[in-house]
């Protein structure tokens, strides 16, 4: 499914996956770090509009040159742009619109998945570790559907998607999709679901992971 | 009623040590560095200062934990790739750190300035952040009990006033100011600009003067360090 | 995300024999008038209805009340000089009432909208209102528990939408509508005035787009009961 | 000390004397009813700056002719003016500003307020009357002080002053000062001081009232 020598998705498809996924229209806030990928597979004409949280609906892309204003970043502190029909709003009423559930989709990056959706993004718990936790648990607990995007599999190979998280929770029982490099994985109330497979097929993801996983592939094992 | 001050040093006269300071901006976008400067200058020390982070670079409230004046940071997101000065004294345990999700630290500033006693928030519940707090299930969703979070003074940056203190922010700079103005017993705004009372549109106003104590008009920006994209 | 509708019958589609419905205005300020009688005409009933009054004069509010479409009134001051309606529907035993203190209503609708579970104020503590409700000391000072307040649909007026329904407001006339726009599953918007996206400045916009799903433009307002100066 | 037969100041009167006790530059709500009269004795050039709690700061005098606008209106539903400076704000954000303790003053109506402060002026507690509270109790908790405006006696030459409520209570020990038509009493720590007196004598009060009195006026007993 790649031209590279590495199996499954790359970044940039796996975002691009991502991207397919978000309905037209929807009001989305994209974690910092790899997520942030996905606006640019966002097509133009889909009428999606950003959420960043320090205050503003309605972001456009990074803002490069003369364009750079300090008084415009992202949750990243990155310059952004202001799209026609953005807004603007405090902290508090930003926060307010993440916990009352008026985003519909939120992606994250994850260090680790739960098989009931508990997700844990924000510290590695390593005593020499400075906490920080930004809006991470916000974020995972506020939008009508949290999504995470990460590798299936860390650098050294172990599976994130797991029967229980071993890292401190961002929270609980909040993803509802797992878009990963060799699958995309749905969190239902009866397990978890493969939905789509790259470059593997079911019984290898069976063999990898921990997680009881329930086969629903349009095409059925590949 | 807020008084307009010559100088951020007349700004920020008073603020005794051990005093709760909280400080406006996410990063740099809306941070008061010159009322920090002012600060620092002043003497204070032991302070208790609340902040979405912990200082980015070498100015601002950066350089007021290089000067060791904070004993205690309450903020969300301290460690970003320039928090180099909150990181070592945190590291050497001279500074004490009290985390608190985004969202939280925001509605805990809210309920300070709004006059709620405590409220129940599904943010952090389940989470180390919210270990030996009250939780409650409240229609079959779970809750953890926050407090609010109040403060001596606020210094906040905004963009522009009138001579009520009436305040409009400019973009995403606008973040914790109009919250922090309203959670602290004495409020200093730093602004770039300075209009008659009438000057400004009764509908777009952001912070009404009545949470504002002292204006000091500042207009030209100080250099903002070239530390962008350095985390949330 | 916004639609816009042709009429306001158009825009009150849907509403089901039962709902909790918020609408907007004190008084008359703000009052969704055409909404309303759209409301009444599509025939739903048993309604809940969430207002700070109870109806003035002979129209909106008060004539949904007439019609005999509200089984349940929340607010804080339905007794006026022009409630006849209401107060006739009440002695007759044919509304329920729930009295809420004017700044617990408003903080109750925006908990809702905010995902707060539960919050302490101070407002009604001793006092019959809060009988039977949970109180808590908190620093000294008492507080009782109250609980978001949410509806299945709010009916708002504003004063100018751009296509994403992003809002501006007129005067006092704001009031209830930012916050309803905020608790409801479904908000629908009557404006005198839609402009393109692109026309508000970000600056200004009080009701972010995200918290509207209808809009109608309503341009000649209707004619407004001379029924002032009727109470709080 | 008035024109008039009956004994005591007039409504305008007391509204004067209260008006001169709000300090200068002072932010202010005066209840709809008789404290709304206060507003004709703030001098100009004094800087208060009236609330009005369906959302409005600086809010001006009342609005005649060509001046009157439907969406401009006290908490009273008058059509009311904007003074330069003024600031609107929604019904959450204007019941904050009040919870949160930002009003420098506030004056109200009473049917009645006890020895210890409490008030009661929303409800007569009449079986037959419908119930309204609208912002009163909000208003009693919320301002730095408190202050009542009432004739000391009802048209039944019945007390309003008294040990303990019998009225429905709007609030619990939140008024600081009672200013009435006989008498200006300070509600204290140490219990009810009578600091200035009308056209009557310290001991006629002592005589009229069931709560034990200080004496605090500046000449003493006149």
């Amino acid at each position: 499914m790649t031209g590279e020598s590495r199996r499954g998705l790359g970044k940039d498809e796996l975002a691009a996956r991502i991207a397919r996924d978000i309905p037209h229209r929807a009001f989305v806030n994209l974690g910092i770090g790899l997520p942030t990928r996905i606006s640019n597979h966002l097509s133009p004409g889909s009428g999606i509009v950003l959420h960043t949280e320090n205050g503003m609906l309605g972001m456009g892309p990074e803002a490069h040159g003369d364009a750079v204003d300090l008084d415009l970043i992202n949750a990243g502190k990155v310059p952004v742009t202001e799209l026609p029909g953005a807004s603007y709003f405090h902290h508090a009423d930003s926060f307010a619109m993440m916990r009352g559930g008026h985003l519909d989709v939120c992606v994250l990056g994850a260090y680790q998945v739960s098989a009931r959706g508990d997700l844990a993004n924000w510290h590695t718990g390593r005593s020499d570790d400075i906490p920080a936790v930004g809006g991470a648990m916000d974020l995972a607990i506020g939008a009508k559907e949290t999504f995470v995007m990460m590798n299936l599999l860390s650098r050294d190979g172990v599976p994130k998607l797991v029967p229980e998280c071993t890292y401190p929770l961002t929270g609980v029982g909040c993803v509802s999709r797992v878009y990963t490099d060799l699958a995309v994985f749905l969190i239902e109330d009866e397990g978890v679901a493969v939905r789509e497979l790259f470059d593997c097929t079911f019984d290898e993801l069976v063999r990898l992971l921990e997680v009881p996983l329930l086969n629903r592939t349009r095409e059925g094992d590949r | 009623m807020a008084s307009i001050l010559d100088n951020p040093t007349a700004a920020v006269a008073g603020i005794a040590d051990g005093a709760t300071v909280m400080i406006g901006g996410f990063g740099t976008a809306g941070q008061p560095v010159e009322l920090i400067e002012a600060l620092i200058a002043s003497g204070a020390t032991d302070l208790t200062v609340v902040n979405n982070n912990a200082g980015n670079g070498d100015v601002g409230l950066a350089a007021l934990i290089r000067a060791g004046r904070v004993r205690k940071i309450v903020c969300s997101f301290p460690r970003q790739r320039d928090s180099w000065h909150f990181d070592q004294k945190y590291r050497a345990g001279e500074i004490e750190l009290e985390l608190v999700p985004q969202g939280n630290l925001a509605e805990r500033i809210r309920a300070a300035g709004a006059g709620i006693g405590a409220f129940y928030t599904p943010t952090g519940y389940g989470t180390s952040l919210a270990e030996g707090k009250e939780v409650r299930e409240i229609d079959g969703r779970h809750y953890v009990l926050e407090y609010p979070l109040r403060a001596d003074y606020a210094l906040v940056k905004a963009y522009r006033s009138d001579e009520l203190g009436n305040l409009v922010y400019r973009k995403t700079a606008r973040n914790f100011g109009p919250i922090m103005a309203a959670a602290a017993t004495t409020t200093i705004v730093q602004v770039e600009d300075l209009v008659p009372v009438g000057a400004l549109d009764p509908e777009v106003i952001v912070t009404p003067g009545i949470y504002v104590d002292r204006i000091v008009r500042v207009p030209a920006p100080a250099p903002v360090p070239e530390s962008i994209g350095a985390g949330q």
